[in-house]
């Protein structure tokens, strides 16, 4: 049977979810004057929510959902602007689990060894030795990092091994480290069998999605109260037509994650395909609402005491993990187009 | 969230695949003139004959009463064995025959439903005119009631298939003094004394509408479906019957149109004139986005319809498909006349007619609703903002 | 001094233009039921009236204008959506000159030997011998053809010597021939020096031009007349804004032809940088500007009974010759940027 | 229609070259703080005493009275030159400036003149407010005459430099019963008593405005431009004031990027890491139809400085420039960034910002008018489209 809508359980996972970000990370802690606390502090308690253990099997001491329930997870940490990080704990945790290092996986799960992910700057060799550049995020006392390439190979690294050279960062309250590694052993590595680059496509898809939804909001609530002309701006067909526009990407998007989240529960084969569309959309279509959203704004929305801009630049950091959308299109272009549907 | 099929669904799947694949035309369907309309009527026919005519309509007059689930397999498969555009019946099966079951009287129905499915009878809709076209409540084709008649005068436009259609679901003005309140949904008849159909040549070449004038033609008031001066409620009522399925089918036509395009990149030279159109980034750039998007189209179609399954009042995410749809079937169809370079002024280059497929997509944000209305619906109704002054 | 709006002078000639055009090839020509005469039949008069050897010197019996006033003929011949062909004639005059053929370029540019044009599909080889596939436009009665390649070689062949294909043809009011040349000897060859390329762009690009005013002026026209909702839908942000796009998409490319036309008279070093530009600005923008007015015009617009969609078809006509828009990106980029000015 | 430059035109563009290289500062300009305001001064003196200050403002005023064509080429050098951002002068010199020349008294243009163009006095401009953005005539920042002053209470924002500004070109509602004609300009000092700054941190991480608040300021009257009430046709008055030639030395600076960025694209590895970014079709596209549309837009300012050479009345030209001019630096931006794929997080990853100039190229198509009332404008007073009811 298909049914594309979330299910009553899936709801209260999203509300509780939503419960908590609202209070301990709302948007506002990303202002200038915001309380921002390091992520580490938060990962102890991200891991005790089970945000990082939602895929693993019961078995492995994880929640026994599926790539569904996480990436409605995700969605709700992309609408917040998460750090990238907490896709690293939760792909880290599989590939921890995958690799046989069950107490490392047990303790990035719990959020006890939390998990920064290195983004790859150019080509990299990822395997028994990982070799090249990346760059790390809000890196401050993350123990653990996770390293991904393009076609699956994933690993887990210690970044006290590292030395990490401090960078200006783009992005407001992230901040942003490079390595260098030449030859480094991983203390745990996962193959293409695991899948760790369609996980990482998929949530962060998701996390894209969820910015698709927020500046859909965050700019038609602010059209229904700015007011100028004598009326308020989304009367405007201007402004209701880029309002709609936003909506329109936000629900095209939103929908595909979906869809391919039961595809990379089910294993199906074209999780990759569906994951590699979704995170390419998800970006394109982020990156416009984000700009579109300061736009509606007006002057507001370009200044650092409304929250419109850190969606565009948190878009572009979504869109950056694992490759960029160039490079997701011809991934995409490099999957066979899915095919029919069994018959019994 | 799901999207596996139940055994049932998959035997139901097998069936209808079977079926479709044995029973769908072999023949292109003609784009024209009577061979079309015969055309229609026969597969129109085939379907009936075979237990599977309308699809959505419940058992009771005489439909297949498929659950939403199985008409989404129905039409998915209908599109994967290459089904032919409903056409001529088109409007007849996914909009008159259900206004008729939700608002016809017994009479009409027992009338009127029998000779759609059994492909005897092409409706058209008489909505739209020449002063009213994104703003379809300024109508004025006017009815007066003379004895047990409606007198009609006035013009109709933008009617697909008027001059093959017996029937006509005809929206008239029968109070000039009010707006939403004065007009009447009543049963026309093409052949009747007075009506006269001028077809519209399109840019495409084809003449995908027609206008209709109509000069004292007397339409019996017992052809009235709900009341007198109901009509905008009773074209409302309908609005809500087709829940998504069937836009499946044109979804996974643009699918197929964007693997054709993949493929043919593959083969034919990009804008160099040596490398493969494939290897051409820009080109690759525009192939992936339109997968992806295609792929999104799907997926908030299962979305509408799983709303439908639910039971939900289905709201305006019909306006986000309608509009997703047209605009990026207009961008898959500029890809393709691109990739075809100077060859897209030759209308027979590519066995698919890209071409004219591209010279009629550029309708489709206009015909059946503009991008411009439905932003404002969509802005409206699904975010609330408010109407301007 | 620069300056670059019209003179008195070239004024005058633009209005001379517009007043024939008027009455001899008006836009409904292209109608169904319109008096579509043979264009060979209007060759003679064009000829007449100078259009084909605007650039000759007098000396070779032509007007001692520039590529100045040629390229605000061609602006308005594109305005009326002329034949492509016109373009054949003005530069086939200048091929038989330059080759020395003074007869042949005489009776190129009175009109009395129409020249059509040959447009290449795919990779072709114009010399001593030429050979590769060639779109015809509007060939019948034409007894010359002009064939071009990217890199400025030129020729003239008989059409009576080619086997003409007829193919059916998108474009109203427009046939079309395909012919396959294998090592066919020319009637008469020019090469790079003469810049026949760069004139096909910059003639191009001013009908292009042409198409982004005419279609602004149609649009804005009609955004004036029609009244949806108890207003004129100009009034509508919607079709306001998009009224506006056509107007900046048409004042840019506009004084972008004039700019580079200037450069081509001069034989400025920047002159095939710029009529490269306006040739590929005015491509891309044509083809918004005419699918946006037929969305202006909504149910009207794409039927054959409004002029809307010629502007379309043609626009794609336009472009194509001498190769389209993602072509031109290309031999943009080969090109060197404009240098400083000169001082004294 | 020309574009040679006469024997004098040359002499003229090889002196000012010659000068302009020689004295453009080689340090780069300041971001922010007192070495920003020192820089600015500094080089407004360095113009002053070499007599190339004022160069729009006539000689009678201490300008340098150049011609429309010197102004051009003055200011084509000037970019070439690298000359930096007029920053705090740019209101002083383009704006508040000519506004007194326009419709100053004797005593105002006596007193304030001669220290603009001294280097002495930076202006900035308070015309916006928190609930005037777009609709500048709906102000509402307050002036009551009492004796010989004017008391001003309210907030104005989006004042760029007001911080580092002397003076003010002050909006004030003078009366609260008119719209546009209860408008009065004022000379506002910012050291007055009551005057409050507040910068306000833009996405690209530098205070490119301000909010300044006025609590009971006191302005003689004898400050007031014009007269009372009469403001807003005192701010319209200088709208024609700028013939479209301070705007080419930004759009070279546009021109430089894209130059820059092709040459980069030639030495930096495309999305795939592999091939040199120019090779990557789609940046190809991207970067040649950008090199064609600062083209244009060269072409579109020649074309607005022939019209002021022609002494013809200014149209609304300067907002098509306006809006063409930002919205194509947002592509060329846009550009960048994702040229520099993942290093574009890194700010200094380039030695030209781009990451920088990318968050704030953002911002043009609002500040300074957004796009939105530009293309009202356009529409309206160049198309003569009717306004919505």
């Amino acid at each position: 049977m298909v049914d594309l809508l979330v299910s009553t359980e899936q709801q209260q996972i999203i509300d509780s979810v939503v419960d908590f970000l609202s209070v301990e990370l709302p948007l506002a802690r990303l202002r200038p004057d915001g309380n921002n606390r390091p992520d580490s502090a938060l990962w102890p308690i991200m891991g005790e929510l089970g945000w990082f253990m939602t895929s693993l099997t019961e078995a492995q001491g994880g929640l026994g959902l599926s790539a569904v329930e996480e990436a409605l997870l995700f969605r709700q940490l992309g609408r917040h602007l998460l750090t990238p990080n907490v896709l690293a704990s939760a792909i880290g945790a599989r590939v921890a689990a995958a690799a046989g290092v069950d107490e490392l996986a047990a303790a990035i799960a719990s959020g006890q060894q939390p998990v920064a992910l290195g983004n790859a700057v150019g080509r990299v060799s990822i395997g028994a030795r990982i070799s090249g550049r990346f760059h790390l995020f809000d890196a401050a006392g993350m123990p653990l990092l996770l390293l991904t390439d393009g076609v699956g190979n994933a690993a887990l690294v210690a970044t006290a091994s590292l030395s990490l050279l401090p960078r200006p960062s783009a992005v407001d309250a992230m901040s942003l480290h490079e390595a260098r590694l030449d030859a480094v052993a991983p203390l745990a590595l996962a193959g293409p069998d695991l899948g760790a680059h369609v996980t990482l496509r998929l949530l962060a898809a998701s996390m894209l999605a969820g910015v698709c939804e927020q500046t859909r909001d965050l700019a038609t609530d602010y059209a229904k109260l700015r007011v100028q002309f004598g009326q308020p701006i989304g009367a405007f067909q201007a402004i209701k037509h880029k309002c709609a526009d936003l909506a329109l990407r936000a629900d095209a998007v939103g929908h595909l994650v979906n869809f391919a989240s039961i595809r990379v529960a089910n294993r199906a084969e074209d999780a990759v395909f569906q994951a590699t569309a979704a995170k390419l959309l998800g970006a394109q279509y982020a990156l416009i609402n984000a700009k579109e959203t300061i736009q509606i704004h007006g002057g507001i929305g370009f200044t650092t005491e409304c929250d419109a801009h850190h969606f565009l630049k948190r878009a572009h950091v979504y869109d950056l993990i694992g490759g960029g959308y160039r490079q997701q299109q011809r991934f995409l272009l490099e999957e066979p187009a899915p095919g029919e549907e069994p018959v019994a | 969230m799901n999207l596996d099929f139940t055994p049932d669904e998959r035997h139901f799947r097998a069936e209808v695949r079977d079926w479709l694949r044995t029973h769908v035309p072999k023949e292109t369907r003609p784009d024209d003139g009577p061979e079309m309309l015969a055309f229609d009527k026969a597969w129109q026919r085939r379907q009936f004959e075979a237990g599977w005519a309308g699809i959505a309509w419940p058992k009771e007059y005489g439909g297949a009463g498929l659950s939403l689930m199985q008409q989404l397999i129905w039409f998915e498969e209908y599109a994967l064995a290459g089904g032919p555009y409903l056409g001529c019946f088109f409007v007849a099966l996914s909009h008159a025959g259900p206004t008729l079951i939700a608002r016809g009287t017994d009479a009409q129905k027992a009338f009127y439903l029998p000779k759609i499915l059994a492909g005897e009878t092409p409706w058209c809709q008489g909505f739209s005119e020449p002063g009213s076209g994104s703003d379809l409540a300024s109508l004025r084709c006017r009815a007066v009631i003379e004895d047990d008649h409606l007198v009609v005068n006035g013009q109709k436009i933008w009617t697909s298939l008027a001059n093959w259609s017996k029937y006509q679901e005809l929206l008239v003005r029968t109070d000039p003094n009010s707006r939403y309140k004065g007009i009447t949904w009543v049963i026309g008849d093409m052949e009747l004394p007075g009506v006269t159909i001028r077809p519209i040549k399109c840019m495409h070449g084809a003449a995908d509408f027609c206008e209709v004038f109509y000069d004292d033609v007397r339409i019996p008031l017992k052809n009235v479906v709900g009341e007198v001066n109901d009509g905008w409620n009773v074209a409302m009522a309908t609005l809500g019957f087709e829940r998504g399925t069937a836009a499946l089918a044109e979804q996974i036509e643009m699918s197929r149109v964007v693997e054709d395009l993949i493929d043919l990149a593959h083969d034919r030279p990009g804008p160099d004139g040596l490398r493969p159109a494939i290897q051409d980034d820009e080109f690759a750039a525009r192939l992936a986005t339109l997968r992806a998007e295609v792929a999104a189209l799907r997926a908030m179609s299962y979305a509408a319809i799983s709303r439908g399954q639910r039971d939900l009042v289905p709201g305006a995410e019909g306006t986000l498909i309608a509009l997703y749809n047209t605009e990026t079937m207009q961008r898959i169809f500029r890809t393709a006349a691109d990739m075809m370079g100077p060859e897209m002024l030759d209308l027979e280059a590519s066995p698919s007619r890209w071409t004219s497929q591209y010279l009629r997509s550029v309708m489709q944000t206009i015909a059946g609703g503009t991008s411009e209305i439905r932003r404002n619906i969509i802005g409206e109704r699904v975010l609330g903002l408010p109407r301007g002054r």
